[in-house]
């Protein structure tokens, strides 16, 4: 069969599946055998793009390139060490009493549908279903944000439906413009908002709706992002839903929406002068790197903090797409894949240490790596690999766009430098002493998962001293595509 | 290189000054008792005591350390260096490569830091006390000895003694306001150094005043011989250092024994000259509270660099 | 020599085995006598091996590699050369000596699992070296940063408690911040070409404005690193904070990487030199050195004494830097040479003898778990080997002849001295002033240490405790040894080692001293002439001691050796006990009273009736008010400004977000 | 364009207009009840002018999006809504966070804002209803402009599907509809978000006892 049917069809099916059969025993380890399916259905598809080039599926509907080859594979990797780490994490939840079987059952069914939709929104080639999809998982991770039922939590998942979806309503009629303009050029028929036929006529794309169009999908697409001052509903979901749930909003959805952004991007460099799309990037990636950098010094809850410290991030690669060009472009896939490989392994440490002291309120966390060696080390090696410590990879792409930085647009240099020392100083001031010094801990009913974390450490730092030819190939690749 | 009759002179130098060091001090104290209209005490009695100390025995106190053993004798070998290398009779001198002006003020460096560690050995109030003070004066006083010595080496384009006192000695006539400014302060910090009034008094015990006393307080014979026969070699270095940087003539160049010959009762007369300014100088001063001290030291330090600029600013192309 | 081993090789697998060794520490964690008997030892040889090899690369032509890791368009790449070899064989020996003691320092039950910390500080080793080795701003930054995150690491250690992990926290900020202002730095280098090879940047022709930004932002950086003032703060709460072996590698080693990154970025990969970016590195290393100096006689911690001490050195290199790059930029090139040489040596002579002192306290504390200096005293009597043995490190680092320390001294006061004739009078006036201050610091370094190694050794016990101390074991006095031995040979062997370094003084400055010292003897330091200056260590030293030893037999020979031991005289006085000697406190209290603005103070005085009367004051740095705190409250106001973006109403969420969109959909116009 | 509009287009015209004017309408008005027959009507009038547009063109599709309205946005979605209020009890009046007529000044200022932002757009279209993307935008604002001006969460709700129907407007009337399977999954997404959001009332209600947005504050930073 198929790879890509199957990558497909898995999450949607075993979504469906434990929509029933989800407070069985062996339910988590279906979750977590699904997600492998995907993975490996995932790994297949790339291999095959990678031999064999670009294909379309179900007609034209769906479109696997360099480009979102790699974010599919990103996407389920993290998706599957996910699923791997949050069947400990939640037996533990459900010990501590703080989540009901039924709620489970939720969350497992929902968590395939979210990477149903992810999957979806990455491989489609119609720019409406990617605003569907995008939709969709705003849905599904509404109902995971509120898994808790508390006050907060509902709270966190009302904002995060109204401004998403608000946001998100801003998308389409920006998608709206953009099969408006479009179907000048190729007709009224429903190849307009394909967007390998868009980018054959991208030029040819009237310039004002073009530029209406792109406003209206980066203020969009941005909201999901995380973009300030469109940021306001990150830190709370981050904050509130389950950890598990954290990390892939912070791993994989925020990536998504990005990459919906690259996409529109494209077609808007083809159309406008050059530099309209990537000016407002950078306007927005600056600002946003800025403020969450000063947010981040007044946090008190863990998962806050690093839900900042992903705005921050997404700050930075909305810059580096920004500035536009090969470099900046493969310095941008290199960071985002650092982010979401080192942002997760940091929540699956954070949550652990959030369980074991009972408590996401950093003043209260002390000590872990007495209690637990490896969820201290995870924690502090992840918090200096997402600073940007070398020899961890997230230094390697920053790196590369900040000398990018300093070649093209040596005035935004400062500006990064400060929000990154700002970030340096918040972030390992208040996690040094959770890592160190005498413990609060407690031991829990269920071992950990530590695979994940230093799984993804290990990528991380090995991604920062050597990368594989052909992921540089294929990097490459994908960054010329986004020109 | 090293020519027979040079390391001869050598030896002879070293010799000299073991011999002249204690006679040295012993006319001082002769002289400031005239000063004085005391009944001055025997010329020789510097020698009297050290005999008399050597035959002593050696009573140590129970908390004293090995270091506390070893200090006199390195305090004395650094003395018999310093006396080899400032040229007192003749600049031919095989040891004067060995260590120039800069390393001459290290081996007093040297000898200062073994004496302040020996006085602090045995943890007597006094002993610290003045292992601080002697510090405290040396802190100063040994920047103000280099910027003296380096007015003059800049004269000389050399640090090194024997090339300076031969620049000195065989130039033509040329007044250098600088080195005015250098010998007020080279006097000042000869002063500080030896232990001399105004600011230390080597004939007191007094807790309030003393720095040299407090530090050896608990020495006794052989050790204590070394230490004062150490003490007066250094004023001896001091004293030939000072008269061979401002008063040079008479030293002899080459490696002729007739001049080196001559040399000697020139170098005794300027000697006591030198003692009897010395003994004035601590005959009309009072001893200073310790804490101007380091004002005048500082004051010696200010005239030496302002010497050094004067140097600079008015002799650079003479 | 076709088919055998490069240099560079050698000292890759140095870099390799040191990896290996600290990986090897994970195999056994707990197991203190796998690793500290094995381990630790085995890394010691690799740097004696690594040390030998860089020695033997002096002088040679550059050799370069290039490794397959690193960035897809920048591979690292390496490269040795005569700098990098000298400061290798800095690294090189004095961390066998340091690993050595090490192997007896870490015990059971202290701090970090030994593996970990073996992990660490073979890391901390391996990074240090590929700093030196890497010829890209990539590999740099990745091996400068890698070594500030182990040595963090080492430095909390023990972090129990909350001083240390706030020093640590300190320590690794401004690392990170020094780290930014190099690669800016580098970025500057690059003249927009974006090659961050450094040969690309050595081809670099940059304006001379570039050029001087280029060369601020590396001393801004490096001096973070080398504890430069203001960016010091750092140090002496790092320093003591952390094991003593760590501290004696961090000062006595990972300081002269800061010196060797600044020595390359200026003299190797800017080829132009301005005059009065020498005059900055003059004045900022003076006042460096002399706020180090002072702060570090009125220090009651021994080791926060000896980082205070470090930062008086680094100071002191920084103005030979100063003076090498006036010299330099005036085509003085026989001075700079000079000059060039004095910094070199005095950071292969700091590395020696701080590394010893730092040991030396290790093993203090070891034996009284005592740091501060108001609770010692009298260690002399029970631990001989390390008093002696501290003694050679005082006497080095206090600059006095014979041995290592005075021997930089020197060469830098010459270099001084030979200065006037610069074409600029002002810097004429400018030069001897510094000289007096150079020396002024050198003579405060003698106070500060004699009260380091009086309150120590000297003197009663303070605490009744300390009559269980102990001296140090069988490693830690090989480790002493050796690091007093190579002290020693700096202070007497002058010209031998000059000669060897001399490489790297030509390879930057196109000239060396190589050439007038060969001229002379091999035990006679004459860089110009013999009869201009000229220094006889091993003379000095015979002399000495010919002195002292004919002295003591005379003595013996002509009287008798009979001594008598009975209780201190003290002038007569009875109260005895160890309360009557001078604290640390009372000893400095001249130089707090002199420089009384240069301290900020804390006094406790007694009250007149108090049953336990005290007296206690506390030196602060001016720096934290000055430039620290208001930095930290400006940044506190913006995000209290910030942060009020995310004020809870949806409604004002949504608002931001609408008129977001209609700005844009206003404003930006293609 | 020398031709008069055909009769058509006027009609499209008309119903846009209407339709902007219960944006308006919406935004003043008050009680609960009477802000869901509103967003009805609004429905309904978003209904007629894509059948127009159906008949018009003769797009097969249009058809089933005008269908697809109807169903949804007039009968389906104000009968859950209508459900909703009567079951959480929240008829009351429903209180704005700023003045009414101050909130229809500055809608007013929205809507010159969307005329103008539209304008160069409608000149370059070709389709019979050039002048409707510019109230479709306007409407979009309105909406915005209710969702922040309202502190309950149901009219939040009818505000975000008020919007949803100024984007449908847009779709259909100014381009003549998206692709099928595009408008089916928007229709479907919306569908779901209303259930989702009825689910998410009662919890709400049970957490909060109240649908007043003003309690949710307590996530903040300052």
């Amino acid at each position: 069969m198929d790879f890509f049917v199957l990558m497909l069809a898995i999450p949607l099916v075993s979504g469906a599946l434990l929509t029933v059969v989800g407070e069985r025993d062996w339910a988590p380890n279906l979750n977590i055998v699904a997600s492998l399916g995907t993975f490996l259905a995932a790994a297949g598809l790339t291999a095959e793009i990678v031999a064999s080039g670009p294909r379309f599926a179900f007609g034209e509907q769906f479109f696997i390139d360099s480009l979102n080859v790699f974010f599919v594979a990103l996407t389920a990797f993290v998706g599957l060490t996910t699923s791997i780490f949050s069947g400990p994490y939640m037996r533990n939840e459900q010990e501590h009493g703080r989540l009901t079987k039924p709620r489970l059952r939720l969350y497992k069914s929902m968590y395939q549908l979210f990477m149903f939709t992810m999957l979806a929104a990455l491989t489609t080639n119609n720019l409406g279903i990617l605003w569907v999809a995008m939709e969709a998982a705003t849905l599904t991770t509404v109902l995971l944000v509120s898994l808790y039922r508390t006050p907060a939590s509902l709270e966190a998942a009302w904002k995060y439906f109204i401004l998403c979806g608000v946001g998100i309503a801003q998308a389409l009629f920006g998608t709206i413009l953009l099969y408006f303009a479009a179907e000048r050029v190729l007709g009224a028929t429903g190849n307009a908002l394909l967007w390998t036929h868009l980018v054959d006529v991208k030029s040819q794309l009237e310039p004002t709706i073009m530029a209406l169009s792109f406003i209206f999908l980066l203020v969009g697409y941005g909201t999901k992002v995380g973009l300030a001052p469109l940021h306001n509903w990150l830190p709370d979901a981050h904050a509130e839903g389950p950890t598990p749930v954290s990390a892939v909003l912070s791993g994989l959805l925020l990536n998504v929406a990005l990459y919906a952004i690259l996409r529109c991007k494209v077609l808007a460099d083809g159309a406008l002068p050059a530099g309209f799309a990537g000016n407002l990037m950078i306007g927005f990636g600056l600002f946003t790197l800025l403020v969450a950098a000063f947010f981040l010094s007044r946090q008190k809850d863990v998962k806050r903090m690093f839900a900042y410290s992903s705005i921050e991030h997404m700050g930075l690669i909305t810059f580096a797409f920004g500035m536009g060009g090969p470099v900046a472009n493969f310095a941008g896939l290199l960071h985002m894949t650092m982010h979401s490989l080192t942002k997760s392994a940091i929540f699956f440490a954070v949550g652990h240490a959030t369980q074991k002291t009972g408590t996401q309120l950093m003043e209260n966390i002390r000590g872990l790596i007495r209690i637990n060696p490896l969820i201290g080390w995870g924690l502090m090696l992840g918090t200096l690999a997402i600073l940007g410590m070398p020899p961890f990879g997230v230094f390697a792409s920053e790196f590369m766009i900040l000398t990018h930085a300093m070649k093209h647009f040596p005035w935004a240099t400062p500006i990064l430098l400060l929000a990154l020392g700002v970030a340096f100083a918040s972030i390992f001031g208040k996690v040094q002493p959770m890592v160190f010094g005498e413990t609060t801990a407690k031991r829990l009913p269920h071992a950990p998962a530590i695979t994940p974390v230093f799984l993804h450490l290990a990528i991380v730092l090995m991604l920062g001293l050597y990368i594989p030819p052909y992921l540089t190939r294929w990097f490459h690749e994908a960054a010329r595509m986004l020109g | 290189m090293i020519s027979i009759a040079g390391l001869l002179g050598q030896t002879f130098a070293i010799l000299l000054a073991l011999v002249l060091a204690p006679l040295l001090s012993g006319w001082v104290g002769q002289c400031r008792a005239w000063f004085q209209s005391r009944t001055a005490p025997p010329l020789l009695l510097p020698y009297y005591m050290l005999q008399k100390l050597f035959k002593k025995d050696v009573v140590l106190a129970h908390n004293a350390s090995s270091l506390f053993r070893a200090a006199p004798f390195v305090i004395f070998g650094c003395m018999v260096l310093a006396c080899a290398i400032v040229p007192t009779l003749s600049t031919d001198l095989p040891f004067a490569p060995a260590a120039d002006a800069l390393a001459l003020v290290g081996v007093f460096g040297l000898a200062r830091v073994f004496i302040s560690l020996a006085g602090m050995d045995i943890g007597t109030s006094f002993g610290t006390l003045g292992g601080r003070r002697e510090m405290l004066v040396g802190f100063l006083a040994e920047p103000a000895l280099l910027m003296v010595i380096f007015t003059l080496a800049m004269i000389a384009q050399s640090t090194s003694l024997a090339t300076i006192v031969e620049t000195l000695a065989h130039r033509d006539l040329v007044i250098y306001p600088s080195l005015a400014f250098a010998g007020v302060a080279f006097t000042i910090v000869s002063l500080a150094e030896n232990a001399r009034v105004p600011v230390d008094n080597p004939a007191t015990h007094l807790e309030l005043t003393m720095i040299h006393e407090a530090m050896i307080l608990e020495y006794s014979g052989r050790h204590l011989a070394l230490i004062e026969w150490a003490a007066s070699l250094k004023l001896y270095a001091y004293s030939c250092l000072g008269l061979a940087l401002f008063f040079p003539w008479g030293i002899a160049g080459g490696d002729s024994f007739l001049a080196l010959l001559a040399a000697i009762p020139l170098l005794l007369l300027k000697l006591a000259i030198g003692g009897a300014i010395l003994a004035g100088i601590e005959t009309v001063n009072a001893k200073m509270r310790i804490f101007r001290a380091p004002e005048f030291l500082g004051i010696a330090f200010m005239l030496a660099v302002l010497g050094l600029l004067v140097r600079l600013l008015l002799e650079t192309r003479i | 020599m076709p088919g055998s081993l490069l240099s560079i090789d050698v000292l890759l697998i140095a870099a390799a085995a040191w990896l290996a060794i600290g990986l090897c520490g994970l195999l056994a964690p707990r197991n203190t006598a796998f690793i500290s008997r094995l381990l630790f030892p085995l890394g010691a040889v690799v740097g004696i091996g690594m040390g030998v090899a860089a020695l033997n690369a002096l002088g040679g032509d550059a050799q370069t590699a290039v490794l397959v890791i690193g960035l897809p368009d920048l591979p690292f790449h390496l490269r040795l050369d005569n700098l990098s070899a000298v400061f290798a064989l800095l690294l090189g020996f004095a961390s066998a000596g340091i690993s050595i003691y090490a192997a007896g320092y870490f015990r059971k039950g202290e701090g970090a699992a030994p593996g970990v910390l073996c992990l660490e500080y073979h890391l901390f080793l391996a990074s240090m070296l590929m700093v030196l080795l890497a010829d890209d701003a990539y590999a740099f930054m990745v091996a400068w940063e890698t070594m500030a995150l182990s040595s963090f690491f080492l430095v909390t250690t023990d972090h129990k408690h909350e001083e240390i992990r706030r020093a640590g926290f300190l320590y690794l900020l401004i690392a990170h911040i020094g780290a930014i202002g190099i690669l800016l730095s580098f970025g500057v280098m690059t003249g927009g070409a974006g090659d961050y090879s450094f040969a690309a940047m050595r081809t670099q022709e940059l304006a001379p404005f570039w050029s001087s930004a280029a060369f601020l932002l590396a001393l801004a950086g490096f001096g973070a690193k080398a504890g430069l003032v203001p960016l010091h703060v750092w140090l002496p709460e790092a320093h003591p904070a952390a094991p003593s072996p760590v501290s004696a590698m961090m000062s006595g080693v990972m300081l002269k990487t800061a010196i060797y990154g600044l020595l390359r970025v200026s003299f190797d990969l800017l080829h132009t030199t301005i005059w009065w970016w020498g005059v900055v590195a003059l004045v900022v290393g003076l006042i460096t050195a002399l706020f180090g100096v002072l702060y570090a006689t009125v220090q009651n911690d021994m080791k926060r004494l000896l980082a205070y001490s470090s930062i008086e050195n680094i100071g002191l290199i920084a103005v030979g830097i100063g003076l090498t790059l006036i010299f330099h930029a005036y085509r003085m090139e026989g001075l700079a040479a000079l000059a060039m040489t004095a910094v070199l040596y005095h950071c292969l002579a700091h590395a020696g003898f701080k590394s010893l002192l730092f040991l030396c306290t290790g093993s203090v504390l070891h034996a009284t778990r005592e740091r501060s200096l108001g609770k010692l005293g009298g260690l002399i009597h029970h631990m001989p080997w390390v008093a002696w043995l501290a003694l050679a490190g005082v006497i080095a680092s206090t600059g006095l002849p014979p041995l290592s320390g005075f021997v930089s001294e020197w060469l830098l006061l010459q270099s001084f001295l030979f200065s006037p004739g610069l074409p600029h009078p002002w810097l004429n006036m400018v030069v001897p002033v510094a000289a007096a201050l150079v020396v002024l610091v050198a003579a405060l370094a003698g106070f500060a240490m004699v009260k380091f190694y009086g309150i120590i050794f000297l003197g009663q016990m303070r605490e009744p405790a300390l009559k269980d101390a102990h001296d140090a074991g069988a490693w830690e006095k090989l480790g002493l040894v050796w690091l007093a031995l190579i002290t020693l040979f700096l202070g007497v062997m002058p010209s031998t080692v000059i000669l060897r370094i001399d490489a790297a003084t030509r390879q930057l400055l196109g000239s060396g001293l190589a050439d007038k010292l060969n001229e002379n003897g091999w035990w006679m330091l004459a860089p110009i002439s013999p009869e201009r200056a000229s220094y006889e260590p091993l003379l000095v030293l015979v002399t000495i001691a010919a002195a002292l030893l004919m002295g003591r037999w005379l003595v013996r020979h002509l009287y008798h050796g009979r001594v008598r031991r009975s209780s201190a005289w003290d002038c007569g006085y009875h109260f005895e006990g160890p309360r009557a000697q001078d604290t640390a406190e009372g000893f400095s209290q001249p130089i707090r009273r002199i420089f009384e603005p240069m301290f900020r103070m804390e006094r406790h005085f007694p009250a007149a009736r108090d049953t336990k009367p005290f007296y206690s004051v506390k030196v602060e740095d001016h720096f934290w008010y000055w430039c620290y705190l208001p930095i930290a409250r400006l940044a506190n106001w913006i995000s209290t400004l910030i942060v009020t973006l995310q004020g809870g109403r949806i409604a004002v969420y949504l608002m931001y977000s609408f008129i977001t969109l209609i700005v844009l959909l206003l404003v930006a116009r293609p | 364009m020398t031709t008069a509009i055909p009769f058509s287009a006027q009609l499209i015209n008309l119903f846009a207009a209407v339709i902007l004017l219960l944006a308006f309408a919406m935004l003043a008005q008050r009680r609960m009840l009477s802000l869901i027959n509103l967003f009805a009507l609004q429905g309904f009038c978003l209904f007629l002018a894509t059948l127009v547009a159906a008949v018009t063109t003769g797009q097969v599709h249009l058809y089933y999006s005008a269908g697809l309205t109807l169903a949804l946005k007039v009968l389906l979605l104000p009968w859950i809504l209508h459900r909703l209020v009567r079951k959480l009890n929240v008829r009351g009046e429903v209180e704005a966070l700023i003045k009414i007529p101050t909130t229809m000044l500055v809608g007013i200022v929205l809507v010159m804002i969307a005329f103008n932002v539209a304008l160069p757009i409608s000149e370059l279209s070709q389709t019979i209803t050039r002048g409707t993307l510019g109230i479709a935008l306007a409407v979009v604002m309105l909406a915005f402009l209710m969702m922040i001006t309202r502190q309950k969460a149901i009219s939040q709700v009818v505000g975000f599907l008020s919007m949803e129907n100024g984007l449908f407007l847009a779709a259909t009337s100014a381009t003549y509809g998206m692709p099928m399977v595009v408008e089916l999954g928007i229709a479907l997404d919306v569908l779901v978000g209303v259930i989702i959001l009825g689910v998410f009332f009662f919890q709400i209600r049970d957490q909060f006892d109240s649908l007043d947005i003003r309690h949710m504050e307590k996530l903040k930073d300052n």
